[in-house]
């Protein structure tokens, strides 16, 4: 059962990272794909606050939204003068480079590789309060994207993802409303990054690269663009699949290539026959 | 619209695939939890990594365990029960590594775990002090297992293995040293034992750190090359990697006598690496005395066709060392912890005797050995 | 800064000088556009009074919609300066020019095809305190009731334009010529006293044009808003334009009143003839 | 130093040719070209170092079933996507996901060990100081072999001429009667066959890793950025030479640093000019 909460706050934390690339890949139309970076910099933000600094965790939490949602409009910023494609390409970059970044100067426990030694608010602690709290700052994500979508300005961000030329005609910014939400997707980002931290006790560099923005890509495309239902629908399915590799007697050291092999099949199958995924109401925009 | 009927079905599909996993799940943990109380054998949890970048070490090491608890249980096993291992892949990284723990200690109620990896025990160090289960691993990062009292270590720490390599280099005359680290903890707490070695015996030191799983090492090789040393020090986790560097240092035309800190000549994959260069390779590392390893060495060899390396005498150890906490104090993890505490003059299956310090780290018997073949594992213990 | 980096002895300085305005109005004076070295055209003066609808025909390639983007801040014309009831109006940005009182439409529709009929039109609605962000989370912002007052108006004026009935419809589904119709209306709903109409009635058939030419005529007569309109369809205009200029091979070659460019010698035999004989 | 980057460039120019071939043709972003490279790689260790199958054999094996790997990619990926209406990005997706899954079967065959198809130590030329592997000076020899083919390829042959229709316009090449189709095949069988031959020198040389595809893969895509894919062959000789003595000084110089200046000189690149340098 405590195995199952565990799985269940994992869930919550992947719930919350799709969303907030949804939110820029399926409703704005933005091709995000280094969002492991902003990830890191939440977790990291938050545990080094929580670590070194004694901060209460929530509040670390707080600060690490913050702090991620400005590094990923500081690093969207040059971007945006690039065309959709080259745009995925350098976000991709982006993994590299906060990786190396992560690894060579992040803060580390000594002798170890990353940080560990959180010290959780009591919310945090056992089993059950932790999937709680984190079910809990999962609705709150979830209201908060809805939202946003269901707002006006969402209406111009899908409006801004198929005729930006159009949306300058009507006399509405669209770039403002990129930077926007792909602040907002930061901070989300950054939530889920310190609440990761929380589920695992401990992270490391390598938690945050390539193959986690890969992930997102697969759960946001799997569960459908531009949905909010999707979004929680992907990294349920994918990670509760994966997990139960573990207990339907399939040799665990299977479980790590037949996940990635699934995903990488699952990619070529939705590109080729769904590319709007699951509950998706658009196409990808190319 | 018209998406309804598609999306019914995938609605069904999904709905289905979530509840599998649910449904599965508890009863799995209640059967496995239901056998460990009816109580036939003791568990020992193992999270190891099985697939990933790191995967090679779990089959290379996993058969050693297995040969251990063979042997316990022909000897009949603890208490009269035998013993069981319950193996969970970690992937080598640190969500691998607490899913894995979670599932040996919440689903297979083990009370002892043997894991490996700096990273991967710094992640289930917080949960094992969470739920006081004792973590017993080969990690050789010195003050890692400090941070946890449910953490141990059964390894060779440089700050024994390097006497004996410097004690060549003095009678060598060694006068310019160069060493290769990995970009690890190991490296990072490595380094400054070493250059205070070299720095004590008035010799010229320069390092570098090379990133694992690079396949090029020449730029940082042309560095030791420029700084013209008489010795080469490569010390780090017994990978490849540091095969390669072997080789690629001989290919760029350098036959300095190199050095290395750990016994990873025994690797198998390390020894295919370096090729020839390996040859004449002085380390220094954890006691493998053939002779009194023979049993351990011939199972290993009928299941693998090759010889274990050193991890695999370590990992063997570490099954008997809980097998005895469990026979002194019981099956739990407190109670398995107090035993790995108490084990002194523990005697090693590659001959010398171990006990833990204060810090749960072995102080484990060591010796120096030259490569002669590296086609296969043929080594000579020098011998001052 | 249009002016500021105009050559100071091109013709559009010359006919740019202030004075020679009209208070009220849009006022295109000299404007120039070239694309590299090749020139598109060349000191085009136009003056668009309000509650009137002035047509600009001209062949393809004429320049006619580079002259809107050239107004709209897309393009940054070569020479020459537009102004607003007297007022310059330099290098603003596409999405700036709203918010100045100008909105455009386009030849190619370009409607948002995902949103509803109803969304298109309430994107439009200035100034809504529901595309900040600030006031989206902040609980008595008012939002709700500001939503219901706009989705009334977008309703309104939808079916002021007989597209009510399609009003909950994805906007992409719609036949080409209510899409025309829809962009029109999304351009109206800016509230823009300046609409600068890309030939609203092209690929447009029969009862729909005459939609659209309703919708056009009211707009000049009953709500008192300019259009400048670029239009092949000589019927249409007819119909509609209070005046017409004629943009050919990189100029003005007639304005006047609609009855007398469009019975002008010159203009029938340069232009209008090759439509008639085509 | 010099000598080491140049033997680098001699493996990127090989993988990044092909995957400029493609992209500037196609328009299709050739992830699982690492893919191919990678396999060559490894069925060339299989062949020639675990089946002790004669060197020179098994590297023409493999890098015909290189070739022949990469156009059923091709086939059984790219055009179904882009049948159905897929543009750029979905059959990015869709080589991201082809790429994934070999990785996983590799992963799972080698465990992550490092693969190296010899055991005998290159011979060297040691002159004073500098000592230069002859494999290096042979790589260099073969790639400037292969490229006067390539060009020769490019401009004296019909479908060199077609392809180099297709590199200005796509759809233009269609209407003046380019046969698309058979020049897509020639394309991908010649690229993949190029990434073969750089995955078996690789393999043969420094060893591979499951990933040191991907990584290839993607140091050749700077190297294409930085020449730019308009000008395929000189785009890519320039590209990879600069990016191989990046990479060596910087293994040299920062070596925790290596990745991170790749991948931002990327970055950086994309931003001055995506065209590339010679775009």
């Amino acid at each position: 059962m405590e195995h199952l909460l565990y799985i269940g706050a994992l869930i919550c934390v992947w719930v919350i990272v799709s969303i907030a690339v949804n939110l820029v890949i399926g409703y704005t139309g933005m091709m995000a794909m280094g969002h492991a970076a902003y990830l890191g910099v939440g977790g990291y933000t938050a545990a080094s606050l929580n670590i070194f600094f004694g901060v209460n965790f929530f509040l670390a939490m707080a600060i690490a939204a913050t702090v991620s949602a400005a590094v990923a409009v500081l690093t969207l910023l040059p971007l945006l003068r690039l065309s959709g494609f080259y745009f995925a390409l350098a976000t991709l970059g982006l993994n590299f480079v906060f990786f190396d970044l992560f690894h060579n100067l992040a803060p580390r426990v000594e002798g170890s590789e990353g940080l560990h030694g959180l010290k959780l608010p009591a919310a945090l602690v056992s089993a059950e309060a932790r999937f709680a709290t984190l079910l809990a700052i999962t609705l709150l994500c979830v209201l908060a994207a809805k939202r946003l979508v269901d707002s006006p300005l969402g209406r111009l961000l899908r409006a801004a993802r198929d005729r930006p030329e159009a949306v300058s005609a009507i006399g509405k910014n669209p770039t403002t409303c990129q930077i926007v939400v792909w602040g907002v997707s930061g901070a989300m980002t950054g939530i889920a990054g310190a609440l990761y931290a929380a589920t695992l006790f401990y992270i490391d560099p390598t938690l945050f690269t390539l193959s986690a923005s890969i992930a997102m890509l697969v759960f946001v495309g799997v569960g459908g663009l531009a949905s909010i239902g999707g979004s929680i629908l992907g990294p349920v399915l994918l990670i509760s699949f994966t997990e139960s590799l573990r207990f339907i007697g399939l040799p665990s050291q299977y479980t790590g290539p037949v996940q990635q092999a699934l995903y990488g099949a699952l990619l070529i199958g939705l590109m080729i026959f769904r590319r709007q995924g699951l509950l998706g109401k658009y196409d990808f925009r190319e | 619209m018209r998406l309804y009927p598609i999306r019914n079905l995938l609605f069904a599909i999904a709905s289905v695939l979530v509840a599998l996993p649910l449904a599965l799940a508890p009863r799995a943990a209640l059967a496995q939890a239901a056998k460990a109380a009816s109580g036939e054998p003791y568990r020992i949890g193992v999270t190891y990594p099985l697939s990933g970048p790191q995967g090679a070490w779990g089959q290379l090491l996993i058969p050693s365990m297995e040969i251990a608890v063979q042997h316990v249980n022909a000897a009949g096993g603890v208490n009269g029960r035998p013993l069981s291992l319950v193996i969970e892949d970690t992937k080598g990284n640190p969500e691998g590594a607490v899913s894995a723990m979670r599932k040996v200690v919440q689903v297979d109620r083990v009370a002892a775990i043997l894991t490996i990896f700096t990273n991967v025990v710094s992640a289930q160090m917080p949960l094992a002090d969470q739920l006081k289960v004792p973590l017993l691993s080969p990690v050789e990062a010195p003050g890692l297992v400090a941070k946890s009292e449910w953490a141990f270590a059964h390894s060779p720490l440089l700050s024994r293995t390097l006497p004996l390599v410097s004690q060549r280099w003095q009678r060598d005359k060694v006068k310019r040293l160069f060493a290769f680290y990995p970009n690890t903890p190991i490296a990072k707490v490595g380094s400054p034992i070493v250059k205070a070695e070299a720095d004590r015996l008035g010799i010229q030191y320069e390092e570098t750190l090379f990133k694992l799983g690079d396949t090029d090492f020449r730029g940082l090789i042309t560095r030791a090359k420029n700084f013209n040393p008489d010795a080469i020090f490569i010390f780090g986790h017994g990978t490849p990697d540091e095969g390669v560097i072997m080789k690629q240092t001989r290919e760029l035309g350098m036959t300095t006598q190199m050095y290395n800190g750990c016994a990873c000549v025994t690797v198998k994959s390390y020894r295919e690496a370096a090729g020839k260069a390996a040859e004449g390779v002085i380390y220094a590392g954890f006691k493998y005395d053939v002779a009194a390893a023979k049993k351990l060495i011939d199972a290993y060899r009928a299941r693998l066709g090759f010889d274990p390396d050193y991890g695999g005498l370590e990992v063997y150890d570490m099954v008997f060392m809980i097998a005895e906490g469990i026979r002194k104090y019981g099956y739990s993890g407190d109670g398995i912890r107090r035993g790995l505490t108490e084990i002194k003059d523990f005697r090693s299956i590659g001959g010398g005797l171990v006990s833990m310090d204060k810090d749960r780290q072995s102080l484990v018997a060591v010796g120096l050995y030259q490569v002669k073949d590296a086609s296969k594992p043929e080594f000579v213990e020098l011998k001052e | 800064m249009t002016s500021a980096n105009n050559p100071a002895n091109s013709p559009a300085a010359a006919a740019a000088v202030p004075g020679a305005l009209p208070a009220r109005g849009l006022h295109l004076a000299g404007m120039a556009m070239r694309f590299g070295g090749v020139q598109v055209f060349e000191n085009v003066t136009i003056d668009v009074p309000p509650a009137k609808v002035t047509a600009c025909i001209g062949p393809n390639g004429a320049g006619k919609t580079t002259l809107i983007n050239a107004v709209c801040g897309v393009y940054r014309p070569y020479a020459g300066r537009v102004y607003l009831d007297g007022a310059p109006l330099a290098g603003i940005r596409p999405h700036q020019s709203v918010r100045h009182g100008i909105a455009r439409t386009f030849q190619d529709v370009r409607i948002f095809p995902h949103l509803t009929v109803l969304e298109n039109v309430l994107s439009a609605l200035p100034s809504q305190r529901g595309e900040k962000l600030r006031h989206l989370f902040r609980p008595g912002a008012g939002l709700a009731a500001e939503t219901r007052r706009h989705r009334d108006e977008a309703q309104a004026l939808l079916d002021s334009v007989a597209l009510g009935d399609a009003a909950q419809r994805q906007a992409g589904e719609l036949p080409f010529g209510r899409q025309k119709l829809l962009s029109l209306a999304r351009a109206v709903a800016t509230g823009a006293p300046y609409l600068l109409l890309d030939e609203p009635a092209a690929g447009v058939e029969g009862e729909m044009i005459e939609r659209v030419i309703a919708l056009i005529v009211r707009l000049a007569k009953d709500e008192g808003r300019a259009a400048l309109l670029i239009e092949h369809n000589v019927e249409v205009v007819r119909e509609v334009a209070d005046q017409v200029v004629v943009l050919q091979g990189g100029g003005i070659i007639a304005s006047g009143s609609a009855e007398h460019v469009l019975n002008d010698e010159r203009v029938i035999r340069e232009y209008l003839g090759r439509i008639y004989h085509a | 130093m010099l000598a080491i980057g140049l033997g680098l460039a001699g493996y990127y120019a090989l993988v990044a040719v092909g995957f400029a071939l493609i992209f500037a043709t196609l328009r299709i972003f050739h992830i699982a070209h690492g893919t191919v490279f990678i396999s060559a790689g490894y069925l060339f260790f299989v062949l020639h170092r675990v089946n002790g199958l004669e060197l020179f054999t098994s590297g023409v094996i493999s890098v015909a079933v290189a070739a022949v790997l990469g156009l059923a990619i091709d086939k059984l990926v790219y055009l179904p996507v882009m049948r159905r209406g897929g543009g750029l990005f979905s059959v990015f997706i869709a080589s991201l996901g082809v790429s994934l899954i070999f990785e996983a079967g590799f992963l799972a065959y080698t465990k992550g060990v490092v693969s190296v198809a010899r055991t005998d130590t290159l011979d060297i030329l040691s002159a004073g100081s500098v000592a230069v592997r002859t494999l290096d000076l042979g790589v260099l020899a073969l790639v400037a072999v292969v490229f006067g083919l390539l060009y020769l390829w490019l401009h004296r042959t019909q479908v060199g001429l077609e392809v180099r229709g297709l590199t200005d316009n796509s759809p233009l090449a269609a209407v003046v009667g380019v046969n698309v189709d058979r020049t897509r095949n020639h394309i991908f069988l010649l690229a993949s066959a190029l990434a073969g031959l750089a995955g078996v020198l690789t393999a043969y040389d420094m060893g591979i890793n499951p990933d040191t595809g991907t990584r290839t893969l993607f140091v050749a895509v700077v190297a294409v950025i930085l020449g730019g894919v308009r000008n395929i062959l000189l785009g890519t000789i320039v590209g990879s030479v600069a990016l191989g003595i990046l990479t060596a000084y910087a293994g040299f110089f920062f070596p925790e640093w290596v990745t991170f200046s790749v991948f931002l000189t990327m970055i950086l690149l994309i931003l001055w000019r995506p065209q590339g340098l010679f775009g």
